[in-house]
């Protein structure tokens, strides 16, 4: 078969012009002033990835630092990195179910459930803190693959299935918990340490920042020579050497910044982590291609081969251990599991965490990163407004207002795309 | 094995039928491809002919009737099993991926290193195919959404050639390709045929099934209606077979031209 | 030994600071009851508007979830408060606040619900137990008088609440030895009204005259038990409440609700100013009791029926007539002599 | 441009065979005996309609009478039925919503702050019932309109604009409250009186239930005619008479058995009015269609000339106005309205409700009639848990297994439909 | 007016431009077309003549350039605007409703008796406009989901007959039409020509384009690359015009063919 269609391919590859810019149609760019260009010209077109998302951010920072000056003190930050882990790590997952088109409401209850199965184990069973750890994690997973098996064998809408979950494992979270109630985690313990007090060294954060940094430039490095070898065109050394510039120089201020006070916690670290770990598996692997497949078009990723089934069941099965995640982040933060923990507006907080950092409802369109930028968001605006000293009611409707603006602000920007036909 | 299966079919289809709620789409068909060969399968709209498509490539299955292929009778529960036997398929309605962009849809499913994908190989590769499809694509990073229709089918059938399957089904393949894309395909149906492979090919029209065909089979409303050699059958022997008679308006349109009607 | 660690570091910060300028937190559980916004929150910021006029209370409601309260507290350490009022969402998982506090020098304050496992620096409070036990027995003794026969409803507070819990083991604590029959008891989800509404209203199908009374464990869920029982064109049975809502007011003077407590929140909101500003002084109040290892003060809440509701309700101030005697009131407040 | 089109129609329709059974491939079905094999048919290609969901009902309505033998008594289903209205009405809302792809997650907050509204103004100021109503609605319907506005102008994504509003307008309600908290309506209001204690005379009920039988019949009748004259095939004069006896059995049936305590309340007659209102809409209006096409492909309804920013404002609009007049009958059925009115699971409720009456998530697929069902299969579950005296744990738990079978039953029912290719 | 504009146009484009992101779509288009003419675009796959369709019918709005029609210059700012204006479109895509059935998509958005419907007589038109297309639909109360690709497409221009055009519009209406069903399209332009309509064109078939069209508009790489009178040139010359070449695919190939390769 190669043979056949090799035959009759011309050879006219590598010439001056890289293969993939021959078209007369295109506009050409090169170098850092086309990099740039090109910036400009994705913005026009609406094509801007998660910029929008940092604009609203920087807007809502800005209003809530007008409001109390201690918002962005290094102190808060530090706290705002700190709460932001936990229902983090569950809007990771949430990214993924909603990838594939589908939705879990159950998160909440999954991750109460966790903290209660850790805290039960490794308190009152007193068993070693990996066991109940993994006992926490394997839970979530089951959890996750008993809705794929629902899904996938009687294709039950995963909104009833997870509602179900929902109601199902609230129950079984305060049936765990018993008749106490709540189950203390002992300050000395080192999951309670790694959520509250764990920092990370300044050397190691500031190595760190520049290793990321390094690392970007490297790898964009390679790749960029890797295309100039095939005759494909690549992006130029400079318009490299200015990204992972940036990127150091906002790693180490931050890092500088958070330094001020406590620095960067090991459970932001860990967080960040998964995000970028569940970033390299979305968009460079091939299980990452299939996900974003068969939420495009499902029968068109089933028609390709792809197994949709394993598909489904290995995002949901994500999903409930990421929950499971965030539960065990979330006890070990309040160094306590109870009734209410995983309740009130996780469930919500997380989902909305994923929409607004871009990803669709509808399946097919968002990135790992999305949802540490709309966790972050909505860190913000809480933590913000816990710095007002505001009636509730009055809370509330300053909390849905900062909400819709940092949403409008995204949205405008992302407006263009209509007009110019990518709707 | 049926007595009427050619003995060097590698695929055979015998007694198949399927059926939609009230409507039966297909009725006992058969059809026999060997390799080497070119089996036209022609019919009028809602004749069926995409439906048995669907059938071979395991998107539906059939209410009745056996599949053999090279010689065993297999079951073609779903795409994944076509895929294995051989069977590449490109569909009538594409089955693209509209978030994806054009590199993403070529190899979906079948990508280059699958943990750690090798982005470059497959866009040298992509443009490759492109090129000699003579498509018209200035940018294979754009998602297939933003594509013109012939460039999506050019795409499709792109992707039909990765992979090494030994029978290659095409659903009205130049359908909406222009007219140079539409001859490199044709060559490119030759090409494939004189590689050893099994080639399906639907099409409405008869100046290409003529041109690339050895046998054509006709379906009418869901039956088969006669299996000929391209050789011996004129294109309006054939159209007669798919409107069930020589007086059709193919037919009463072209004599009215030839009396002078307006044009 | 924590509790004398944060005791010395209040100290240190009192003397460096003085309480001029000085921020105190004050920090609420939820918004099922009204009362933390309605009646602790005025009468805290009004005292310590009287005991300190440069200092300013922050205001905080967690709406029932432990982890919003652990960032509201650390919001307001990042803002330097010199004191924290807590009343706990959940006493167990408080403790970290307690010692996130205490790290810092900050002392803090129980409010209303204890935080058992870490001692905190003071507590102020009524037991929500004994709250519990009071509506329950005072439903009891009314039975007992009326010679009623058969079998009692309870309707709990919120299943992942708790205070509620506490309620419920007081309730059970009055109602298990009564001799009345507990026919069924239900946990309301988020204290919703409407729930137990539902959940009465299925009740009355399956019992139907048995029930001789409901001990409802707040106003809200009291409302929904009477309603329930209107709604099947029953009469409504002796029903009580808790946390003296102005709806309850009306309910008991109309006759439609049996009972309902009343905690006396004034004093214990400007029992709690007052500890919070000596703490911020930097002086270490001693308590009047010990409780789980911390100094304390209990006050006793009082049961409110329609014998007592103008005595305790109307004549202390708690409540005006004009708020409580509108429209279809009236007439009752005027049976009862409440002007 | 008609008489083009016209003029080669060939006259050939109107002979023996109805026009729209002339295709050889159709198997043919006529009278009664058609009529039956066609819903066989149907029923096996996976094409049933609602079905499905009674039937799912049937099951767990078995389970729980199994459970507790007063769960199907008579005084219990009339509990039911007036405690399906109000999420009832705002799950109508939701199918609206979620018939064009959108969604609202606020309707709670706006059915909590209708009711608030409501109380302030007809208790506290006094205002005439009908002036409080009427405010309440028209402040449902402006919310709405706002939201429509943030959609058409901004294209703020609906769940993100409408969990602002969740939180904006429970902020709102809680500040209406005031200080209050809760507000008691009085019982003896005509309200109050309405939702709780109005059952519609016996005599009436039955005129009622003989009414739609045979209006049902009538419509049917001349609709065949006209199909008849036309030239079109048309349902059998039997089949008619069959169906319409079996509505006027079942209508006769419940009034009898609601009637043997207290009967059928005015306010459940009042939401199967709206249900039936808002089918008529649905399916027999230009605005129906339209809403529809929205939902199935918002572009090619566009292109249609649809204006689709009507048909969205439209949609919102009414979802909202639902939503409080969802709030008005919750607060009248509760006779107060508190802070926690519209909290809890009202959203998710009506949301769930809406889901499991075949409303589609993704739009375009759903009817009136399913948030008739939906809400019945919701609240017969609550209503027989509550029946059954459980720890909350094991009440949550048999809660989401309940409703897990339910829509199970129903999917495997409807699962054929894939196996026939109409996936 | 531009001077270049035709005297009896009813329709006239002069400038059009259009960008998607660093695509030139279309570059500098001018097209007239008048009543009772049928005009021909022809163009490569991705030539820009769909971009084209859709400015004419509001769906996507041109960066530059001026739209006359009937003597007026106007703005197509939304599909609905073009509605009114009398421009009709079948798009290439089809832009049907899946989830509604044949009649609800024939009469979307000009439903009989909009407040209370007629189905019966809206099924009745919808049978006399499918008949008149020799379409072979068994129901019209199926989901257009369930249809095979003519059957959709005889669908999608049998609604553009409904209203009350001045313009229609055809984007590669036989693209998935069976040989009858082509012949009656090909009827129906005709009929609407004798009927005053402007009619436009798009099509990849140069025998279909022959046999209808007044004048033929090429489009290259998103240009004007040339408008005939049909009557003046060859399909080899349209033919070079599209691909810009004389030696192109399909020439090689006719060639090859004739020298006896084996077809
Ligand atoms: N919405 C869009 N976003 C981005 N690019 C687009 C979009 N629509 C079309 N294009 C690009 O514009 C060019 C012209 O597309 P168009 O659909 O007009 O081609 P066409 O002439 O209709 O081709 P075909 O014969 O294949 O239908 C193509 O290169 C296509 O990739
Ligand atoms: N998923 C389905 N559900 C119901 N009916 C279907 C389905 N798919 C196809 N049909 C019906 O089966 C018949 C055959 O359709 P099919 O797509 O095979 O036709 P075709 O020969 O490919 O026609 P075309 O030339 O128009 O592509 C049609 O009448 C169609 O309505
Ligand atoms: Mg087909
Ligand atoms: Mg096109």
């Amino acid at each position: 078969m190669k043979d056949t269609v090799n035959s009759t391919t011309d050879g006219t590859t590598g010439g001056t012009v890289a293969t993939d810019h021959q078209d007369e149609r295109l506009q050409r760019r090169e170098g850092l002033r086309g990099a740039f260009t090109d910036v400009v010209e994705r913005a026009r077109g609406g094509d801007l990835g998660v910029i929008p998302v940092v604009v609203g951010l920087i807007v809502i920072w800005s209003v809530l630092q007008i409001l109390n000056p201690i918002f962005l003190s290094s102190q808060n930050l530090v706290n705002l990195t700190m709460e932001s882990a936990a229902v983090g790590v569950i809007a990771l997952g949430i990214v993924c179910v909603l990838l594939v088109g589908q939705i879990d409401l159950s998160v909440g209850s999954v991750s109460g459930l966790s903290g209660a199965v850790l805290a039960v184990l490794f308190v009152d069973q007193g068993l070693p803190a990996w066991v109940a750890i993994s006992a926490a994690v394997i839970i979530g997973a089951a959890v996750g693959w008993v809705y794929a098996q629902l899904f996938n064998r009687f294709g039950v809408p995963s909104f009833v299935i997870t509602l179900a979950g929902l109601l199902g494992f609230l129950g079984l979270q305060l049936y765990v918990l018993g008749t106490k109630g709540a189950i203390n985690l002992p300050f000395d313990s080192g999951l309670v340490n790694f959520a509250q007090l764990a920092f990370v060294p300044a050397w190691l954060s500031y190595t760190l920042a520049v290793v990321a940094a390094g690392w970007l430039f490297a790898s964009g490095y390679l790749h960029a020579r890797e295309r100039r070898k095939a005759g494909l065109s690549s992006k130029s050394t400079s318009a490299l050497v200015v990204r992972s510039a940036a990127l150091l120089v906002a790693l180490l201020f931050m890092v500088w910044y958070l330094g001020q006070t406590r620095g960067v916690g090991w459970m932001f670290v860990f967080f960040v982590a998964l995000v970028l770990v569940m970033h390299y598996l979305l968009s460079r692997t091939r299980w990452g291609r299939s996900v974003y497949a068969v939420g495009g078009n499902v029968e068109a990723a089933r028609r390709a081969g792809i197994n949709v089934r394993t598909i489904y069941t290995s995002v949901f099965v994500l999903c409930s251990s990421f929950a499971a995640v965030g539960g065990i982040l979330a006890a070990a933060r309040l160094a306590a599991a109870n009734q209410s923990s995983g309740g009130g507006d996780v469930n919500l907080n997380a989902i909305a965490a994923a929409v607004i950092g871009g990803t669709s409802l509808f399946g097919g369109r968002g990135t790992a990163f999305g949802a540490l930028l709309g966790i972050i968001v909505i860190q913000s605006i809480s933590s913000g407004l816990t710095l007002l000293n505001l009636d509730s009611s009055i809370r509330f409707m300053v909390t849905g207002a900062v909400l819709l603006l940092a949403v409008v602000v995204d949205s405008v920007s992302r407006r263009s795309r209509t007009s110019h036909g990518r709707a | 094995m049926s007595p009427t299966q050619q003995p060097d079919a590698v695929l055979s289809l015998r007694g198949i039928s399927k059926t939609f709620g009230a409507v039966a789409a297909l009725t006992d068909i058969e059809l026999d491809v060997a390799p080497h060969q070119v089996v036209a399968v022609v019919g009028d709209n809602g004749a069926g002919k995409s439906t048995l498509v669907k059938i071979l490539s395991g998107v539906h299955p059939p209410d009745s009737g056996t599949i053999t292929f090279a010689g065993r009778e297999v079951d073609i529960p779903n795409p994944a099993a076509a895929h294995k036997l051989g069977i590449a398929t490109v569909f009538q309605d594409l089955a693209l991926c509209e978030n994806l962009n054009v590199i993403q849809n070529l190899f979906l499913g079948q990508e280059i290193r699958p943990l750690r994908l090798n982005d470059v190989a497959m866009e040298t590769r992509s443009w490759e195919l492109l090129r000699q499809l003579s498509a018209k694509i200035p940018s294979v990073r754009v998602p297939v959404a933003a594509l013109s229709g012939g460039q999506r089918q050019t795409v499709a059938i792109a992707r039909s050639l990765l992979g090494d399957p030994e029978i290659i089904i095409l659903d009205e393949p130049t359908a909406a390709l222009g007219v140079a894309q539409t001859a490199e395909v044709l060559n490119l149906v030759e090409r494939l045929r004189e590689n050893g492979l099994g080639v399906i090919m639907i099409s409405h029209n008869m100046a290409d099934v003529k041109a690339v065909a050895d046998k054509v089979a006709v379906l009418r409303l869901g039956r088969n209606n006669g299996v000929f050699d391209v050789g011996d059958v004129s294109a309006e022997d054939i159209i007669a077979a798919i409107t069930g008679a020589t007086d059709n308006a193919v037919a009463r349109r072209a004599s009215r031209r030839q009396e002078g009607l307006p044009s | 030994a924590c509790g004398s660690t944060g005791g010395d570091g209040a100290a240190t910060s009192g003397a460096e600071g003085g309480a001029e300028n000085a921020k105190v937190a004050f920090l609420m559980p939820d918004l099922a009851s009204t009362r933390y916004e309605q009646q602790d929150k005025p009468l805290f910021e009004a005292k310590m508007k009287e005991l300190c006029p440069s200092c300013s209370v922050i205001y905080q409601n967690a709406d029932s979830d432990a982890a919003k309260q652990q960032q509201q507290a650390n919001s307001a350490l990042a803002q330097g408060v010199k004191a924290i009022v807590i009343d706990p969402v959940d006493s167990t998982a408080a403790a970290t606040i307690v010692r996130a506090a205490q790290a810092q020098q900050v002392p803090i304050i129980a409010y209303d619900r204890p935080i058992p496992s870490t001692p905190a620096d003071y507590y102020i409070s009524f037991d929500n137990e004994k709250i519990g036990s009071l509506i329950a027995q005072s439903l009891v003794d009314h039975l007992k008088a009326e010679n009623a026969e058969g079998g009692i409803l309870q309707v709990n507070g919120s299943p992942t609440d708790a205070a509620a819990g506490l309620i419920k083991k007081g309730i059970h604590s009055a109602v298990d030895p009564s001799g009345f029959k507990l026919l069924a008891e239900y946990d309301t989800p988020e204290w919703s009204p409407e729930k137990a509404q539902t959940w009465v209203s299925g009740q009355i199908t399956q019992f139907g005259d048995d029930i001789v009374g409901v001990v409802a464990a707040n106003d809200g869920t009291a409302s929904g038990t009477i309603a329930a029982f209107k709604a099947a064109g029953k009469d409504v049975p002796p029903v009580t409440g808790n946390d003296a809502e102005i709806a309850a007011a009306q309910r008991i003077i109309k006759g439609d609700q049996y009972n309902t407590i009343s905690k006396p929140i004034k004093i214990v909101a400007e029992a709690a100013a007052d500890v919070a500003y000596k703490f911020m002084q930097g002086q270490k109040p001693e308590g009047k009791d010990s409780l789980y290892d911390t100094p304390s003060e209990l006050f006793v809440p009082t049961v409110v029926t329609k014998e007592n509701v103008k005595e305790v309700l109307f004549d202390s101030g708690i409540m005006k007539a004009s708020e409580v005697c509108t429209g279809e009131y009236a007439e009752g407040c005027a049976a009862l002599d409440i002007k």
